[in-house]
């Protein structure tokens, strides 16, 4: 079918006849296909875009000062609103920095209980990307079928956490403690209810389902195959250079994956795959989601099946004191590597916190990755690297 | 009967087809998308099933302000709707219902179908170059290429529709596919054209009306996530709901047309001359139902193709297929 | 799946007939004014305040990341449990806002309170049409309290 | 399932390895000439001196690939917002620039830190070899006020183009803690003496 070399050669026969000013279209901040405040100064010439400048801070909140100024404690309810797809996993390298550095080890079962919530996370959000993306592209089915299985998801997150999209579930040493009905709870940890075991496992099932039917319905669909392979190809040392994580990685090639590589929650115990393919176009990012969600299905069950008795709570001082350090903590986000640089001066407050935010640079190849490209696959190429503007402006 | 009584009757009923009709896509639109989507749609408006939701949104359409940016032609801003809806009720007058049910049976119909049909790109090209902006520009652009390159495939396939028929009367045309086609011992078996080797005709016809539409999966002129809405951005009130209804007018009359050049129109097999008046509507708006389920299926299960390749598609393969076709239909009309 | 394009487009059709499959199910679809789903015990929906146990410690506002509780009290003089004995203080609670404009329902008064004067409650329907109705007073907080759930019963491993 | 082994949960693997990566950190330090290493807490942080920052970081480039992100520090004595250090008297004031690499083939990685005076702070830009540092390094201008030579684009990245002040910086008041009184600063009024009560008095 289309082949780039096609592209370029009709386009260099007319531009031979045809010198026409390039054109700035402005797209965003409010723009359907930016799902976000995110502008882009595009300078296109007919319609392909010669250079694109994006313009990023709309949604600037200041996390990384507000940070200095809030509590461990309060930082954990900060930090799940950075990325709101997945808000749990935001939680879990921050708190598992905050362990490093004072030294407490959560208890299996809540560490268990942290990775059954990050995978269920990563579902969820990768959800969000199998729904908007074919929405970009025109198909505008795919959104509401893949958004009402996440309900699925989203509830099981709620019945554990509470909170669909802001768990604020982990705690330092294990996982938030009970409230309510006496004293007593309140020492306990809130463990999992009764019947999950049983309603996640349905919904795994659920999510095999809906990939079966977005298979049929988009990834086999050869229009989306048309828009999508061999359009925006990222190298893989383009990728590097730019640093770019999670599935914008994976689909150039490059097999890196924290949870393989670190080991920060006990996922050894649980056999999945890396979900890597190698030619770094628009649908090899879609595939590597597509597969995840099956892979984070796949270790849902095993969790939930290997997950041990015991405790949920490390044994904690009453007064949390975090010594004096740096540490850099990271963690496999369904968009990336997520990672904060705590810098503790031994106070109640860090003294400076640093934000990794994986959308951020994930999108710092957008101009790059979209010069020369036509509109139509600006707005696909764009919408392939799943970001949210929650967490490219923090 | 009187002239003018006759012209005033056929006119109003052509434009309360068009209206109704219009409406009544809209809402099975709505409804049959909503449940592809696992939703339900209008549901709370006019009691039942949401039945009065078109006429709800045309009443808010309505009352909207009708808006116009500073910098446009105020001129050719507020005529282009009227152009696109005129160009698609006057494909209407053309189309038989029955026998004797047609507003105007001309000689030339499939033609002036054609041609008439092909006024909208102008009322387009006006909207996107008059509202300034460059959304609209852009979505204007693409609309007159792709409306420009799809006119030829789909003018294709309707030639070889005449050349089969021997007709350019709309009516013909139909009387020529209740005509008998062969018969066995004394039983008289009469085909529409589809069945009658227009296949290829017909799949080319049904795409090319599918791109005049600007639907799903060539509407790139008012593809939402790269142009917001294309030549339609910035068009409010009254004037959008023209465009509005004009556009699932015209999926109404290209269905209506496609079922009278290749599904047989008002005639089905088995129906007796004697009744053809009578059933003849049921039977036309049957085949339009069907042929407009189709749009809609596809509209909500499809992504939209790149505007190079929906060129590509034209000029590559549509264009030379209908070329073929019609050398094959002119070999098998003079041999057989 | 592989990247090539097959020519009778299977794709397509089985695309259409997914979409087909879902027109004829049920969607699961919850009319919500008319009915409601029941949220999860655990739900953060509001938080409610029993003014009995609460002895104006202050914890909850001290440790509000938003700074929207707002509290006033003073000490009362109360005669002694055991007869004879000295006159103990006790504070009592004049005013206790949530300012649920400022809210973003992170949990951490419910959790901080020694006392389990502060509970979450699953209800969700207080919106208002002026912002500055969601500030809720002692009485409004206290009338949330009828609606907390039981805790829910734990996984049994 | 209380017979799932406990031990098959090992969440600190890098605990063993302590020793290796000060081993690690101490090679890589050498290798590329820098001025040290700290190791604490599992993190590598290798100190470079300012003028070979680029040249460092390029040459860590070939086994440590991912360039991760680039941000900086205010080590100040004056602290308006926040905890301050540990120790003020002590502190020497500067700001550190970090870059963080890391290895795709295991959980190699390392942060290069060089320190920068505080007045006028100036570094060169990584921006013509990794160009994915732009972003970071206009980040960094904006927030911190350092200066990279040779990135030619340090327009502000987030903050609106007409914003005055460097937020990041330890001395940058935050305006919502300031013009909002603590609510928890309030407390319940003292207890009255009891010859004091009303009743007592007369």
């Amino acid at each position: 079918m289309t082949t780039p070399e096609m592209i370029h050669r009709s386009e260099a026969a007319v531009s031979v006849e045809l010198q026409t000013p390039d054109m700035t279209l402005n797209l965003g901040p409010q723009h359907p296909s930016t799902h976000g405040v995110l502008r882009l100064i595009a300078k296109v010439d007919g319609e392909r875009v010669r250079d694109v400048e994006p313009v990023i801070g709309y949604m600037h909140r200041g996390y990384e000062k507000l940070s200095e100024v809030r509590t461990y404690a309060q930082i954990t309810a900060l930090v799940n609103r950075i990325d709101w797809v997945s808000g749990f996993a935001n939680e879990v390298p921050f708190i598992l920095g905050v362990e490093r550095l004072t030294g407490i080890e959560a208890p299996p079962r809540a560490q268990y209980i942290r990775m059954i919530l990050t995978e269920l996370a990563r579902i969820s959000s990768h959800l969000v990307f199998i729904s908007s993306y074919p929405l970009e592209l025109g198909a505008t089915t795919p959104l509401m079928h893949a958004l009402r299985e996440r309900e699925y998801v989203l509830e099981l997150i709620e019945e554990v956490t509470g909170g669909r999209f802001h768990p604020n579930f982990n705690r330092v040493g294990g996982i938030k403690p009970n409230y309510g009905g006496g004293s007593t709870t309140k020492k306990q940890s809130m463990d999992l209810p009764a019947g999950f075991f049983q309603r996640a496992s349905e919904a795994m099932d659920r999510m095999d389902k809906i990939c079966d039917d977005i298979d049929q319905l988009v990834t086999g669909n050869e229009l989306i195959k048309m828009r999508t392979v061999d359009v925006g190809v990222i190298p893989a040392a383009k990728a590097l250079e730019y640093g770019l994580t999670g599935p914008n990685l994976r689909a150039s090639g490059v097999a890196y994956d924290l949870r393989k590589i670190e080991n920060y929650l006990p996922y050894d115990d649980i056999d999945f795959d890396i979900a890597v393919r190698e030619g770094g176009d628009c649908f090899d990012r879609y595939m590597v989601r597509l597969q995840e969600i099956r892979q984070s299905a796949r270790i849902v069950r095993q969790a939930i099946e290997k997950i041990p008795t015991g405790p949920l709570q490390a044994k904690v001082p009453r007064v949390l004191k975090v010594p004096k350090g740096q540490v850099y903590s990271r963690a496999e986000n369904p968009k990336g590597e997520f990672g904060y640089y705590i810098v503790s001066e031994g106070g109640k407050m860090p003294y400076r916190l640093k934000i990794r935010s994986t959308s951020f640079s994930n999108l710092t190849i957008l101009p790059w990755v979209l010069k020369d490209e036509l509109i139509p696959d600006l707005v696909a190429i764009m919408g392939s690297l799943d970001f949210v503007l929650g967490d490219v402006d923090r | 009967m009187n002239f003018w009584l006759e012209l005033v009757i056929k006119l109003v009923a052509v434009l309360l087809t068009v209206l109704t009709g219009a409406l009544v896509v809209i809402y099975a639109e709505l409804k049959a998308g909503s449940h592809m989507q696992s939703r339900i749609g209008p549901y709370n408006a006019g009691g039942r099933w949401g039945w009065a939701q078109p006429l709800a949104d045309g009443l808010k359409f309505l009352q909207k302000e009708d808006l116009a940016p500073a910098e446009a032609d105020r001129a050719v801003y507020g005529f282009a709707p009227y152009v696109v809806m005129m160009s698609t009720i006057a494909v209407f007058v053309v189309i038989p219902f029955g026998p004797d049910l047609w507003a105007a049976d001309l000689d030339l119909g499939a033609y002036f179908l054609l041609a008439i049909s092909s006024i909208s790109v102008l009322g387009i090209l006006m909207a996107g170059w008059a509202s300034a902006n460059k959304y609209s520009l852009v979505g204007g652009l693409r609309a007159a290429a792709q409306l420009i390159a799809y006119e030829l495939p789909l003018v294709l396939a309707v030639v070889a529709v005449v050349i089969q028929a021997g007709t350019m009367s709309l009516n013909g045309i139909v009387e020529a596919q209740a005509d008998t086609w062969f018969t066995i011992g004394t039983f008289e078996v009469s085909a529409p054209f589809l069945v009658r080797g227009q296949v290829i005709g017909f799949v080319i016809f049904m795409i090319a009306a599918v791109a005049e539409l600007s639907r799903i999966p060539f509407d790139m002129p008012i593809a939402e996530s790269e142009l917001t809405m294309g030549y339609l951005t910035e068009y409010s009130g009254i004037r959008f709901t023209m465009f509005f209804l004009g556009e699932y007018a015209s999926m109404i009359a290209l269905s209506a047309i496609a079922a009278t050049l290749f599904l047989g129109g008002y005639a089905l097999p088995g129906i007796p001359d004697s009744l053809a008046n009578f059933a003849g509507p049921g039977v036309l708006l049957g085949k339009v139902a069907i042929l407009i389920f189709f749009f809609i299926w596809i509209r909500w299960t499809w992504p939209r193709l790149r505007e190079d390749q929906l060129q590509r598609l034209a000029w590559h393969w549509l264009i030379p297929l209908a070329l073929v076709n019609i050398a094959v239909i002119s070999i098998f009309k003079v041999a057989f | 799946m592989s990247k090539q394009i097959a020519f009778p487009f299977p794709g397509l059709f089985k695309g259409m007939w997914v979409t087909l499959k879902t027109m004829f199910k049920k969607a699961p679809v919850t009319m919500y004014p008319k009915e409601q789903e029941i949220p999860v015990p655990r739900a953060r929906g509001v938080i409610s305040l029993d003014v009995d146990n609460c002895t104006v410690c202050m914890l909850c506002a001290r440790e509000c990341p938003d700074w929207c509780i707002y509290i006033e009290g003073h000490k009362e003089m109360q005669p002694s449990a055991k007869p004879g004995g000295k006159p103990r203080a006790r504070a009592t609670l004049d005013r206790f806002d949530i300012d649920y404009s400022l809210c973003m329902y992170c949990g951490i008064c419910v959790e901080v309170c020694p006392f389990d004067a502060l509970y979450w409650s699953p209800e969700y329907e207080y919106s208002e049409h002026d912002v500055s109705n969601l500030l809720h007073n002692k009485g409004k907080l206290t009338e949330w309290l009828a609606t907390v759930p039981d805790a829910p019963s734990l996984e049994s491993r | 399932m209380s017979d799932q082994p406990e031990s098959a949960v090992s969440t600190d693997a890098e605990a063993p390895e302590a020793v290796p990566l000060e081993a690690y950190a101490s090679e890589l330090a050498d290798r590329l000439g820098a001025e040290g290493f700290t190791v604490e807490f599992d993190t590598v942080r290798i100190h470079v001196s300012p003028d070979r920052w680029v040249e460092t970081i390029n040459a860590a480039r070939e086994d440590l690939e991912l360039f991760s992100w680039l941000s900086a520090i205010d080590w100040s004595k004056e602290v308006e917002v926040g905890d301050p250090v540990d120790d003020v008297d002590a502190l020497e004031e500067r700001f550190e620039v970090l870059c963080r690499l890391s290895s795709v083939e295991n959980a190699d990685g390392a942060i290069f830190v060089a320190t920068l005076p505080r007045d006028e702070p100036s570094i060169a830009s990584l921006v013509p070899t990794i160009a994915g540092a732009e972003w970071h390094e206009r980040e960094a201008h904006e927030m911190f006020g350092i200066d990279f030579e040779g990135n030619t684009n340090l327009a502000p990245l987030y903050l609106p183009d007409d914003f005055i002040g460097n937020p990041l910086l330890k001395s940058y008041p935050l305006i919502s803690r300031e013009v909002k009184p603590w609510p928890g600063d309030v407390d319940v009024e003292s207890i009255p003496e009891p010859d004091e009560e009303p009743g007592d008095e007369s």
